[in-house]
């Protein structure tokens, strides 16, 4: 279908674009900046410019061959950082799913208690739990191993993401439920090919949010966790602060690269986030 | 109808609701046991930790507590505020499909995706007064100085919550996008139909659908930040003169001089802070 | 195929009474129609049978087994929701072949046993489509394919064609005789259409306020119906009803209503006086040559293609009269209007229970 | 086989931390059964790191952080959390230079009694760096930098700026004076200022002398010349707001013709780039230019009272744990590395940036390798007077809430007058520090 | 009040061909009902005439103004959704005063509106209920209450009345009628009901694949259908229609068919040996006393009350009789056919068109 250009049309792309340039320039700014750091020779990014005389590429390429002394595990804290923030999404889309879907959908005795004492969690800021956390994590033993880390933030990303699950859920038509018992569906089976489908959008959305919560964690990350080889990079980062001569232009080199990865993962799921998934399933 | 010829039959041995209600809890169980093991037992031991009254006495003669308590507030308040609603509006952007819409909402994801450590540094340069970018270029066409940004507390604190506004929008905005995309688009075309301007549509359609998940993602993200540790530390590490500090930063200050006990206070301090605010969130909920 | 039987049912939401205390049996392989005015239980009741409603009071009984607690998985009915309830993620051919693939029915016969359904439903060409890219009346068809994929104990309908063009109506229709006559489960089916009623249902059930008014086979309620409700809801346009007085003239009993004196049946149980509603449908009502029945004035006059409506005011009371074929009376024209006294029902004027 | 729990902060260079290796594998080899278990952090994640463990009683065997003197270590000893590792220090304690083994010689609270609580490792003080090259620019010769206090000064803020803006056209500044609040640069400037002043407040049982009138005289001179660049305009508006790293980086864009830091990071960073592989020749030519040429380390100038200069230095210090599992094992690691073969390898790592704390470490050839580790050598060789939280932990406090800076921002900020700022400072202190 | 034209109508959704050209006009005033087999597109146009479908091709005028461009809102006009489309959280009473509301109309007015149409509706206890909370028949009811409380420039209908019981639906028939003639608000019904459709229209639009097949008065349609898809479309049960050949006997025409010879009307434009299809009604074909008539095989008798409809055979083809009240012929007896030439339809064999 191609689309004409109406006067109407044309106003509501302006429109839209009235919104969208801003939101463009408001969000790459600071990236851009970054970018400038990043293709900037060593001694002339604090320069100034607004564009590197001499831009380059040997930043990154220092990152990539971990050629500097805070970087010499960078790909094995990238790789941490990947292993972690994936299990923490998918632990906690697992968890958060069937929870949601349980008190939502299955209408579980005590579901409600449970949401909120669920949230309840969150009225203990995460500043605060470190420290118990810690211990926790050492009284099972835990301590140092990835697994901390993982379950830590499971923990900390559960509670919203059942919370945000359950308000997408309790819009779904219940008659998909009802059509899918009368089909012979069983619990296990309504959730899997019916409710998950259905609840993608959300599940993007909460599963991008404890992906990203476990990426770019750091205070839990550097305290439940020890060695070069087995933290994330967000923690290694922190290396940087060390110094108060370190090479920021490798700092903000690998910065932007490290965005990159959820930025992809992201981009790949984005495309399920679709509205209108359950039109013309009843008539109401 | 005489029901004694019918052989009152043997029910059926799984019973209806029974059978449901146990999936349900099997479902319930793998968060149950996360929260008993990893929530009940932390926070126990964390209230133990900031058990002592006197360290509630000693916070209080810190003589920044007081403008953190400030700061905190008027960030919560701000800060949240403003994100909230700027990630409203944006949702209702992002739910356009346009190819170039998507482009920018896999570009805006990019603040949330970066870590804290470079960005927040990278702003910081950015804003330096006698060789950032911006004001060297103002300099360069105006030849005039540059305000000193981060001098002012004002300023500083604006600019920190501006830092946050930045990082997390993104993430506000998505939820929102997802909420926006379970209501039916039947609905927009019955207001339409109706008369309803894209205001009214909005008003009427979209927010009643979106107010729950605004208020309480709202409430929740005050208690996320309660100041936001980060930003305002890389920023403006509190400075200047101490006059940005909030209560995460300060918490994290004690932390540093293993004052964990003022550590732990001033974050139960801020309790009550968001108390008003939890039950706010516990009344709409229960509705 | 099993056999139904409900047991003094009763179903409240909240503080509102929808069922209240109904009962009857359905025998194994009947088809029994449900009908009754809009928002009076009949899905209520369906959705109870079929497991998805919580019943208040009463028992269900399955093949004679009390199935109150019993989950609808397995219960073994297949049902067509009224609001259709399709699942939008899937095709067409998807929902519909979803309850086999939940039993993991063979591959083949699946396919099979869709392709059949979509091609009595008329659904061939649009197997891959998505419930939103389906009109209406394609909705609902999908719906019923879902439910006629299956071979189970029972049958619920909830107004499965409402949305289907005449033609198609008439043959889908023929399909589930056929497919009733094929299988011969019990099937529970509500509807709104006469004839679909008329010509489908083994025995009619007539529900109204939360219980049954009467249960009887079509021509049963269509010719004796019970009381005055049963009457003015069974035949469309409906019973013309008169409130007026039986007399006994000549040794034979008339009603006397708007002035007029009207036959009534022999057999009809009236005694003199007694004030009572008299009943005569449209179809029963014909006209008279000039001045040799009871006269009244035209007031509309509507072709409907083959037949053709008349309103006619006789006293206060507007009566409609429904006649084959065209006419050339208009309104304000005076006609008189006779019938045959068998074709007339009395009821009583207090009780509206059918008098004979 | 016994395991043996090392945290140890991340060095800056690879040749701090190979160092550190290469002593943790020779202990290794020389105790077979036991294998050390090394973590590293950054710096400041080491006692956020170390608190929670100690607050959940599974402190490492044996802890070492840059900064755990600035912020711990006397508070640690006081209230009983440490190790009394006198039995280890005691043998070896000739081996130190004046002032450094003695600040581990803490207080107990429990005990009532001090004891060597900690080991020290290594220390820092305070420098000049200067451009030469600017200085030349703005028409001054490096023999033309005053010696004199009174005289130091303007002659960076008048002359040296005024000259440098007028020749550049740019807009450069004569000093980089650090003055943020979270900075540790703005006390140790500070305290300096002090020392130049002769202010002592706190005697060696830690009892306060604030109430001296002396003192308040030192404080209100030392604030007075610390914040005159920023009222001058010599200083960048900015540094105000500073963070560690500010005035470094300053310094390297030559936003400042000079500016001082409490370690020879600035030097040292051109050192780094000098040798390293990853970068151009031309850069790595441009580094040694700066490096052997362009950039001075030296001293402050004479005090006010024209006495010479002592540096106060900061002597970093390790721990073992009272509850840690393994302090046999650990002061034996301990001892061990104290020894000079190891340690002063892993002091050498850091390109000049730490100075040793024993004698022989001192006398090492490398501090005679180039003109900024003479430089360091010959502040040191004037002697040291030593931080105030090694006799009174809860200076800790007061630098962490940095009451230093917070008095020049009621200067400069909210331009009140000095000495009242100074009284209000003072006031802190009693509170903090009774 | 207003006229709306349609100008060569295009739709596509994606490669899918739905609407293929087609224009009329609608009077200022005028009451047009669109009848077609489902899935035909009627709903797609009155989606693309209310705003809320984008147009492929051609153009829709509102009094003479090309509105193609023209945001919904600013239509002014009202619809029933097929589905309805009801607002979850508004209770029913704001779900109909939503409209009114929007145009900041005065409360009281807007009150005094909706009770109105809540009466007229049979909702008048449900105001306060929320759609979850209704049966599917009042689902539908708000829905039509949320239309007729405005005023608009044009009503649009998407089968409102097709979950309603008949009674209800013939007294909503008229209210429906009531109102139009009150307010002579130009207004486009959809229906599958025929006589919703021979009643309501001041003209109906017969829709088929995408294409208008005829447009014409009720009477019109059902006396004189323009070709064979109208002929079977308009009517139930649909006309009857054997294939055949003309026949000149005589000098009149007949049509050989089955075995038998069929009477033509006057008129009728056919010539000797032209294949032709012929159509007769089931309530056109009549009994005729015995063998005076064409002979016929009974297979079903099916009474629906009023009437009974006999499905018999001659020949090779099944036709459909409707008679008026009961019969006692069975199956497998001969009865014999009879009819009015009049009432006989022809179409040409290949094209379908009329003949006469
Ligand atoms: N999104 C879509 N993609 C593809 N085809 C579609 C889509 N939406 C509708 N259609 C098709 O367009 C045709 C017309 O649909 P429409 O809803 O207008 O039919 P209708 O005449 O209203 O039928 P009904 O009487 O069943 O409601 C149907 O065949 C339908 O399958
Ligand atoms: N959740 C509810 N709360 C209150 N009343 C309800 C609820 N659900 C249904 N009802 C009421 O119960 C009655 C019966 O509803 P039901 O759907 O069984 O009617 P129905 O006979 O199927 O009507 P229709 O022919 O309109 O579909 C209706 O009056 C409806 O308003
Ligand atoms: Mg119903
Ligand atoms: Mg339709």
């Amino acid at each position: 279908m191609t689309k004409r250009w109406t006067p109407k049309a044309i106003a509501t792309e302006a429109k839209l674009l009235l919104i969208g340039i801003p939101v463009v320039l408001w969000t790459l700014i600071p990236v851009y900046h970054m970018v400038l750091f990043a293709i900037s020779p060593r001694d002339s990014a604090t320069s100034g410019h607004l564009w590197p005389t001499h831009p380059t590429l040997q930043n990154f390429a220092i990152v990539f061959g971990e050629k500097h002394f805070y970087l010499t595990h960078f790909w094995q804290q990238l790789w941490n950082s990947l292993l972690i923030a994936i299990s923490v999404g998918v632990l906690t889309l697992f968890v958060a799913t069937t929870a949601a879907f349980a008190i939502s959908r299955l209408r579980v005795r005590g579901g409600r208690t449970v949401m909120n004492m669920a949230l309840f969690t969150y009225f203990i800021p995460a500043a605060f739990l470190a420290v118990p956390m810690y211990k926790t994590m050492g009284n099972y033993g835990l301590l140092n191993s990835q697994w901390s880390l993982i379950l830590a933030m499971v923990t900390i990303a559960s509670p919203y993401c059942i919370w945000v699950l359950k308000q997408a859920s309790d819009k779904l038509p219940y008659e998909l439920d009802e059509a899918a018992r009368m089909d012979g569906a069983s619990p296990l089976q309504l959730f899997r090919l019916v409710y998950l489908p259905l609840m993608v959008p959300s599940l993007v959305a909460v599963g991008t949010y404890a992906l990203l919560l476990a990426w770019n964690e750091y205070l839990f990350a550097f305290l439940l966790l020890s060695k070069d080889t087995s933290v994330t990079l967000a923690v290694a980062l922190g290396n940087f602060l060390s110094a108060d001569d370190s090479p920021w232009e490798l700092l903000m080199t690998t910065g932007l690269i490290y965005a990159l990865p959820p930025a992809a993962i992201y981009y790949t799921f984005k495309r399920y986030m679709v509205g209108g998934l359950t039109a013309g399933a009843v008539k109401s | 109808m005489s029901s004694t010829t019918v052989p009152v039959a043997a029910v059926a041995p799984l019973q209806r609701k029974d059978r449901w209600q146990t999936w349900g809890r099997w479902m319930v169980l793998p968060y149950l046991l996360i929260f008993v093991v990893f929530v009940l037992y932390p926070v126990g031991y964390g209230l133990w930790l900031a058990r002592h009254p006197q360290s509630y006495v000693h916070l209080e003669a810190d003589p920044i507590f007081l403008r953190s308590v400030i700061n905190t507030l008027v960030f919560l308040v701000v800060a949240i505020n403003v994100k909230m609603i700027l990630a409203l509006i944006l949702s209702g952007f992002f739910v356009q499909t346009r190819w170039w819409i998507k482009i920018v909402s896999a570009l805006f994801i990019l603040p949330w995706a970066m870590p804290s450590i470079p960005t927040i540094l990278s702003v910081r340069f950015m804003l330096n007064p006698e060789w950032g970018v911006i004001n060297t270029t103002i300099f360069r066409l105006t030849g005039a100085d540059g305000p000193n940004w981060l001098n002012d507390p004002t300023l500083a604190l604006t600019f920190a919550m501006l830092m946050h506004v930045w990082k997390s929008l993104p993430f506000w905005t998505l939820i929102l996008v997802a909420g926006r995309l379970a209501i039916p688009s039947e609905q927009y075309e019955a207001a339409s139909v109706d008369g309803a301007t894209s205001w009214q549509k909005f008003k009427f359609i979209s927010w009643p659908a979106l107010k729950t998940l605004y208020l309480t993602s709202t409430i929740l993200s005050m208690i996320w930040t309660l100041g936001d540790f980060n930003s305002v530390y890389l920023l403006t590490g509190g400075g200047p003169a101490d006059m940005t500090h909030v209560l995460a930063t300060l918490g994290i200050r004690y932390l540093r001089l293993d004052q964990v006990d003022l550590s732990m206070a001033s974050i139960v301090v801020a309790m009550p802070l968001v108390l008003p605010l939890v039950y706010f969130m516990m009344k709409r909920l229960s509705k | 195929m099993a056999s139904v039987t409900f047991r003094n049912i009763k179903k409240s939401f909240g503080k509102t009474d929808i069922l209240k205390g109904l009962g009857f049996e359905i025998t194994d392989g009947e088809f029994v129609v449900l009908v009754g005015p809009s928002g009076c239980g009949k899905s209520t009741l369906l959705r109870m049978l079929a497991g998805l409603e919580d019943i208040t009071g009463g028992e269900i009984l399955i093949d004679g087994k009390v199935v109150n607690e019993l989950e609808s998985k397995d219960r073994d009915i297949a049902m067509v929701f009224q609001s259709y309830a399709l699942y939008p993620h899937m095709t067409v051919g998807e929902n519909m072949a979803f309850s086999l693939r939940l039993r993991d029915a063979d591959k083949g016969v699946t396919a099979e046993r869709v392709e059949k359904a979509a091609k009595i439903l008329n659904l061939d060409k649009l197997l891959g489509r998505y419930p939103r890219e389906l009109s209406g009346g394609q909705r609902q068809r999908v719906a019923m394919g879902r439910a006629i994929v299956r071979d189970p104990k029972v049958f619920l309908f909830d107004e499965p064609l409402s949305n289907l063009d005449a033609k198609l109506r008439v043959a889908m229709r023929a399909e589930i005789k056929a497919l009733h006559q094929r299988l011969k489960t019990t099937t529970v089916y509500v509807t709104h259409d006469q004839i679909e009623a008329m010509t489908m249902a083994d025995r009619i059930v007539v529900m109204h306020d939360g219980i049954i008014e009467q249960i009887g086979t079509p021509l049963e309620l269509f010719d004796r119906p019970g009381n005055l409700f049963v009457a003015q809801f069974i035949g469309s346009p409906s019973m013309n009803v008169l409130a007026g007085t039986a007399r006994k003239v000549e040794g034979s009993f008339w009603v006397e209503a708007q002035g007029a004196y009207w036959p009534l049946p022999d057999g009809a149980k009236v005694t003199d006086g007694q004030s009572v509603h008299y009943g005569v449908r449209p179809t029963d009502l014909v006209l008279a040559p000039a001045n040799q029945g009871i006269p009244a004035q035209v007031v509309v006059v509507e072709p409907t293609g083959a037949e053709t409506e008349l309103l006619v005011q006789v006293g206060q009371e507007k009566l409609v009269l429904v006649m084959h074929g065209r006419t050339d009376v208009g309104p304000d024209d005076t006609v008189y209007l006779a019938l045959d006294p068998a074709n007339a029902h009395v009821f009583d004027g207090a009780s509206g229970l059918r008098l004979d | 086989q016994e395991k043996l729990t090392v945290w140890w902060v991340k060095g800056f260079y690879k040749a701090e931390d190979d160092a550190l290796f290469a002593a943790i594998k020779k202990y290794e080899e020389k105790h077979k059964d036991v294998k050390i278990d090394l973590s590293q952090y950054p710096i400041q994640d080491m006692i956020p790191k170390t608190v929670s463990a100690l607050d959940s009683g599974s402190p490492p065997d044996v802890a070492y952080a840059d900064v755990y003197d600035f912020q711990v270590t006397g508070k640690w000893a006081f209230e009983d959390k440490l190790e009394d590792i006198s039995s280890i220090i005691n043998p070896m304690k000739a081996r130190f230079a004046p002032n450094t083994v003695e600040t581990t010689f803490l207080y107990d609270d429990k005990t009532k009694q001090k004891a060597y609580y900690a080991f020290p490792i290594k220390q820092q003080t305070m420098h000049v760096e200067y451009w030469s090259d600017m200085l030349a620019e703005a028409g001054f010769k490096e023999s033309d930098i005053p010696t004199t206090w009174k005289e130091y000064w303007p002659f960076w803020c008048e002359k040296v700026q005024a000259g440098s803006r007028a020749k550049s056209g740019k807009r450069t500044f004569g000093i980089g004076q650090p003055m943020g609040v979270d900075s540790s640069d703005s006390f140790y400037s500070f305290l300096t200022f002090a020392d130049a002043y002769n202010v002592k407040m706190v005697d060696d049982n830690g009892k306060l002398l604030v109430d001296d009138p002396k003192v308040k005289a030192g404080l209100v001179g030392a604030l007075t010349d610390y914040t005159m660049p920023y009222i001058k305009g010599c200083t960048p508006p900015s540094s105000t707001s500073w963070k560690d790293p500010d005035n470094n980086v300053a310094f390297h864009n030559k936003t400042t013709v000079m500016t001082h830091n409490a370690t020879i990071s600035i030097a040292a960073k051109w050192l780094d780039d000098m040798d390293n592989q990853t970068l151009t020749p031309e850069q790595r030519e441009e580094a040694k230019k700066n490096f052997t040429e362009r950039i001075k380390t030296a001293g402050f100038p004479s005090k006010p009272d024209g006495g010479k200069m002592v540096y106060r230095t900061a002597v970093k210090t390790g721990v073992i744990f009272k509850e840690a599992k393994n302090k046999k094992r650990a002061k034996e690691f301990v001892e061990f590395l104290m020894q000079e073969e190891n340690l002063t390898p892993y002091v050498e790592g850091s390109l000049g940036r730490w100075f040793p704390v024993t004698k022989a470490g001192q006398a090492s050839p490398f501090w005679q390798a180039n003109e900024h580790r003479k430089s360091v050598f010959n502040q040191y060789a004037a002697g040291t007077v030593t931080f105030e939280f090694t006799k009174n932990y809860k200076f800790t406090i007061l630098n962490n809430e940095n009451v230093w800076a917070k008095a020049m921002s009621r200067v400069v900020t909210d331009k009140i007058p000095v000495d009242k700022a100074v009284d209000e400072m003072i006031e802190r202190i009693k509170v903090v520090a009774k």
